[in-house]
């Protein structure tokens, strides 16, 4: 069993208030809060070590360059991929999408399939690419079509890019029967892990998708880190991302030759503190252990969903049957704005907007949600205030 | 509760729930949208202008009760205004929601928009309360 | 008068031991030490009001949405730049420099002038575009020759990308001449300010160049930061760098429009934190003040010049009239990695190797030199014991 | 200075300065360019085998003291040996400029090589060590 307590304990931000009222935080996937170790493990860099990597030779600068690549090895190993290679820093999952996007080659006339669940990050990269984008179709309760997933495929499609876990409806995807049905159609699929990096154990492996994206920030780690998984034969075969320092093997004035992976896509100094800060989240993750992080989250999924469908005019969207931790809602009356203000006032921190899914805003015919989301360091007595809340959100609205 | 009374007051609850001059304006000689796509917030503004001075102004619309309310409460207001007039009053609006503490003079000259004032405590819902302003500033 | 010993007592690092011995850190050009201010700024955040920025409408996003745009402001002022509108954040100057190069629009034929001291960071991302690069030449002495460069110029030169400093030669360059020039031909400038940002006061409207590209990480602040500046008519006319949540107005499932400047360029969760205590380090430079920044550091440079021309065999590459604090040099029969590891034994931090500027190795004929650079926190006493531990060096070759 | 002389002994400034078995290998059987991109140091082996043996092997290149010692060093030792030979060897050589505290016994069947225990203290150098090895590994 998870002590709670002792964990909120390593959450410093946890004790602080918002209008002063005990913060209750439930808005982690939007970002996570930071446990001490992933702040320390910052200051630490800064203090004693701080130096460019893989350019200098002495010992600060090998120092560095050993624990960012340390992270590399641990997420590695974290995600089941064969070899570092695979493993590409960017600053963020939006960033590891556009590099997909931008270096594997696409031509007009491709099409790539994606779903109305998806992220914008998910979307306007390939709508950038001027492809046709064909879309997965979702049910009420907000599972994906995959009868009508079958028949998009044709001999346009390139790509199938897909979100392992929406970040509106909370719905886990079956990811490995959509790559087994895209690898017949010998097509390629992106799995936009965001959401799920932090919440299940990620096996690239067994998932069998050719690209993994996710970031660091929503997964108790520090923001301007995430990671793009890719295999080695494709990553061999994309054209190089930026081109600058570190990704070059040879420079004339006239022309270039590219580093090995995964130096091949990481051109500049990167964002070395967060790097290795991100290895601290990524240990501080595997020592709670995902079983009993997925067991402490779907018991306040079930706790919240209970007490919220209490809630007059209350309405959940998103009843998928494997679900995140995740609970959106519209209440009759009430603007999604407005009760996040009301919850704000109240010292709790939730996230009231379209969620960088305007489509999936239309599919559901509203033009904002109210979203609630939980991190292993969120209890069932903050629910009960946020339950509380909402009634006071209605008396007022009344 | 009390303060959360203070931001959301029976008028702007009210103003919110059945904005006041909703609806498009046949006769607008303009018309303007203002959108904030950071919350979906969304207000199209008509006027009818005469002589500089806006003899009708209707506006539709959608979003939370604060623009919609704000919204609403323009237009009562700056029917029969002229453009410097309502600019006067943009000052004191804008002044009230992002700076707080308003003098008492400008406070009676904003009358029922003073209802707003709470909003100055919740910065990211200035924009909510703005949009119509900005939106008309565009228009005129 | 600068108080070094208070300003040392700023940078935790610095109390740092290397090999055991006291840390002398000659390396700042490379990437910068960072003061206590910044690293606070950090830790603060993450412990008070780490929250995802512009989406969320709570105390805590809201505050980190204001102070993240604050940096925007302080960096606008600190560069004379006129608009926030015209700063955008990048991971470095790497991806400043690519943000460019990808969004403009550049065809096969067209032609872009850069020079023979270009970091790699300068030279790859338009080399990758296929387009033609023209090259100012240099002297011997490490300047440009600007009448060289005039005659660059014909009707298909598009762009002149310039570092505003040599990282390896520590050459200033005349940039205000240069663009003066280039706008005469209607040509827009690109300026590399990696290197000079840190080190002398950088105002864009005086320079009047269209770009201006730095990091945060050699200017005291932390890694994963950099900016573009950009005019904002340019700004306006290029096409979106990377596509997702933030940089978009509204998203369909076939399209989407973009955001205004700068959120344009500015696609998914940024890095805030970063972002955030960099405003902390422009505070720290501001508070020193460039006089005496640049007094200080230019009497590092000619005190250190001296020392080393008084070192047999030692050869110093770049003898520019106008110089930052940079000092790269070979020495005979010594090859420069063996010289930094000699100095890594002695606690001494100095970069060896081609400095990410190949084509300037064979400018110069060698294959890869040494280099020392200062920042504010430097003593002439530091440059006694390199000045003696080049002279150990000599003694073990001897 | 005492334990840099550890690092820079002698044998490895001697073979750095004047390195054995330089130059191109004209009945060449094989040859190998190794490049370190991170430094600049370049290698290129030539092997002329036979049988399953080193029967001459020679080297061009440039680069730091180390990585020009090692590569001579490596010349010295290979010569008349076959390809489990130098796997054993190229083994050894790398635990103790990796790993370093080799046991005596595999400290005495490198030899010469010893010399370059050093370099375990200085990570960095790792490559510039053992470019010439790697390079040997591929071109076997
Ligand atoms: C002149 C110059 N340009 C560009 C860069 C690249 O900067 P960054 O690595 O921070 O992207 C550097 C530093 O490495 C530099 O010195
Ligand atoms: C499903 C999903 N995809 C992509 C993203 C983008 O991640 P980031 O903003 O860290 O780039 C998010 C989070 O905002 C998300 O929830």
């Amino acid at each position: 069993m998870l002590n709670i307590e002792k964990i909120r304990k390593d959450f410093p931000i946890l004790q602080c208030t918002m209008h002063g009222k005990p913060l209750i935080y439930l808005d982690s996937s939007n970002t996570s809060q930071k446990p001490n170790g992933v702040i320390d493990a910052i200051t630490h860099y800064y203090k004693n070590y701080n130096a460019n990597i893989h350019r200098s030779i002495y010992e600060l600068s090998a120092k560095a360059t050993h624990l960012y690549e340390k992270t590399r090895t641990n997420i590695k190993e974290f995600i089941n991929a064969k070899s570092t290679q695979e493993i590409i820093f960017t600053k963020g999952t939006t960033e590891a999408i556009n590099l997909v996007a931008s270096s594997l080659s696409f031509s007009e006339g491709d099409e790539i399939i994606v779903s109305t669940m998806e992220h914008h990050s998910n979307l306007v990269p390939w709508q950038k690419l001027g492809v046709k984008l064909r879309i997965i179709p979702i049910s009420d309760k907000g599972e994906l079509d995959l009868g009508a997933y079958q028949n998009l495929f044709n001999s346009h499609t390139k790509m199938v890019a897909i979100t392992h876990a929406s970040n509106v409806l909370g719905t886990i995807n079956p990811i490995k029967e959509i790559t087994k049905i895209a690898h017949q159609h010998q097509v390629a699929v992106l799995v936009d892990g965001a959401q799920a990096f932090p919440h299940l154990p990620v096996d690239v492996e067994d998932l069998d998708c050719d690209f993994y994206a996710f970031s660091s920030h929503k997964a108790y780690g520090p923001t301007g880190v995430g990671v793009l998984y890719g295999k080695k034969d494709l990553l061999e075969k994309m054209s190089p991302y930026q081109g600058g320092g570190n990704m070059i093997e040879r420079v004339s004035l006239t022309d270039f030759t590219c580093n090995q992976l995964p130096y091949k896509f990481e051109a500049g100094t990167p964002n070395i503190a967060d790097v290795i800060a991100f290895d601290a989240a990524i240990n501080y993750i595997k020592s709670i252990g995902f079983e009993n992080i997925m067991r402490h989250e779907q018991n306040l999924l079930h706790y919240a969903t209970e007490k919220l469908n209490n809630i007059d005019g209350l309405r959940i969207i998103g009843n998928a049957s494997k679900k995140l931790g995740v609970i959106s809602f519209v209440m009759k009356e009430i603007h999604p704005h407005d009760i996040g203000t009301i919850l704000d006032h109240e010292g709790i921190a939730v996230r009231a907007g379209h969620h960088c899914a305007m489509p999936l805003m239309e599919r559901f015919k509203v033009p904002a949600m109210v979203r609630v989301s939980f991190g292993i360091y969120n209890t069932e007595k903050e629910i009960d205030h946020l339950s509380l809340a909402l009634k006071t959100a209605e008396r007022i609205f009344a | 509760m009390s303060d959360l009374r203070e931001l959301y007051q029976e008028l702007i609850i009210d103003h919110g729930r059945h904005p006041r001059n909703f609806g498009k304006l046949n006769d607008a000689t303009c018309h303007k949208e203002g959108y904030n796509p950071l919350c979906g917030d969304k207000v199209t503004l008509y006027l009818l202008e005469k002589n500089g001075v806006v003899e009708k102004i209707q506006f539709e619309g959608s979003g939370c009760a604060i623009s919609m309310a704000s919204a609403s409460l323009l237009t009562e207001c700056l029917k029969g205004k002229t453009k410097p007039e309502f600019e006067e009053i943009f000052n004191a609006f804008h002044q009230l929601v992002t700076i707080g503490n308003l003098s008492e003079d400008l406070t009676l000259k904003l009358g029922k928009l003073a209802a707003l004032a709470g909003v100055f405590e919740y910065p990211a819902r200035v924009k909510c309360a703005t949009l119509a302003w900005h939106t008309m500033k565009e228009a005129l």
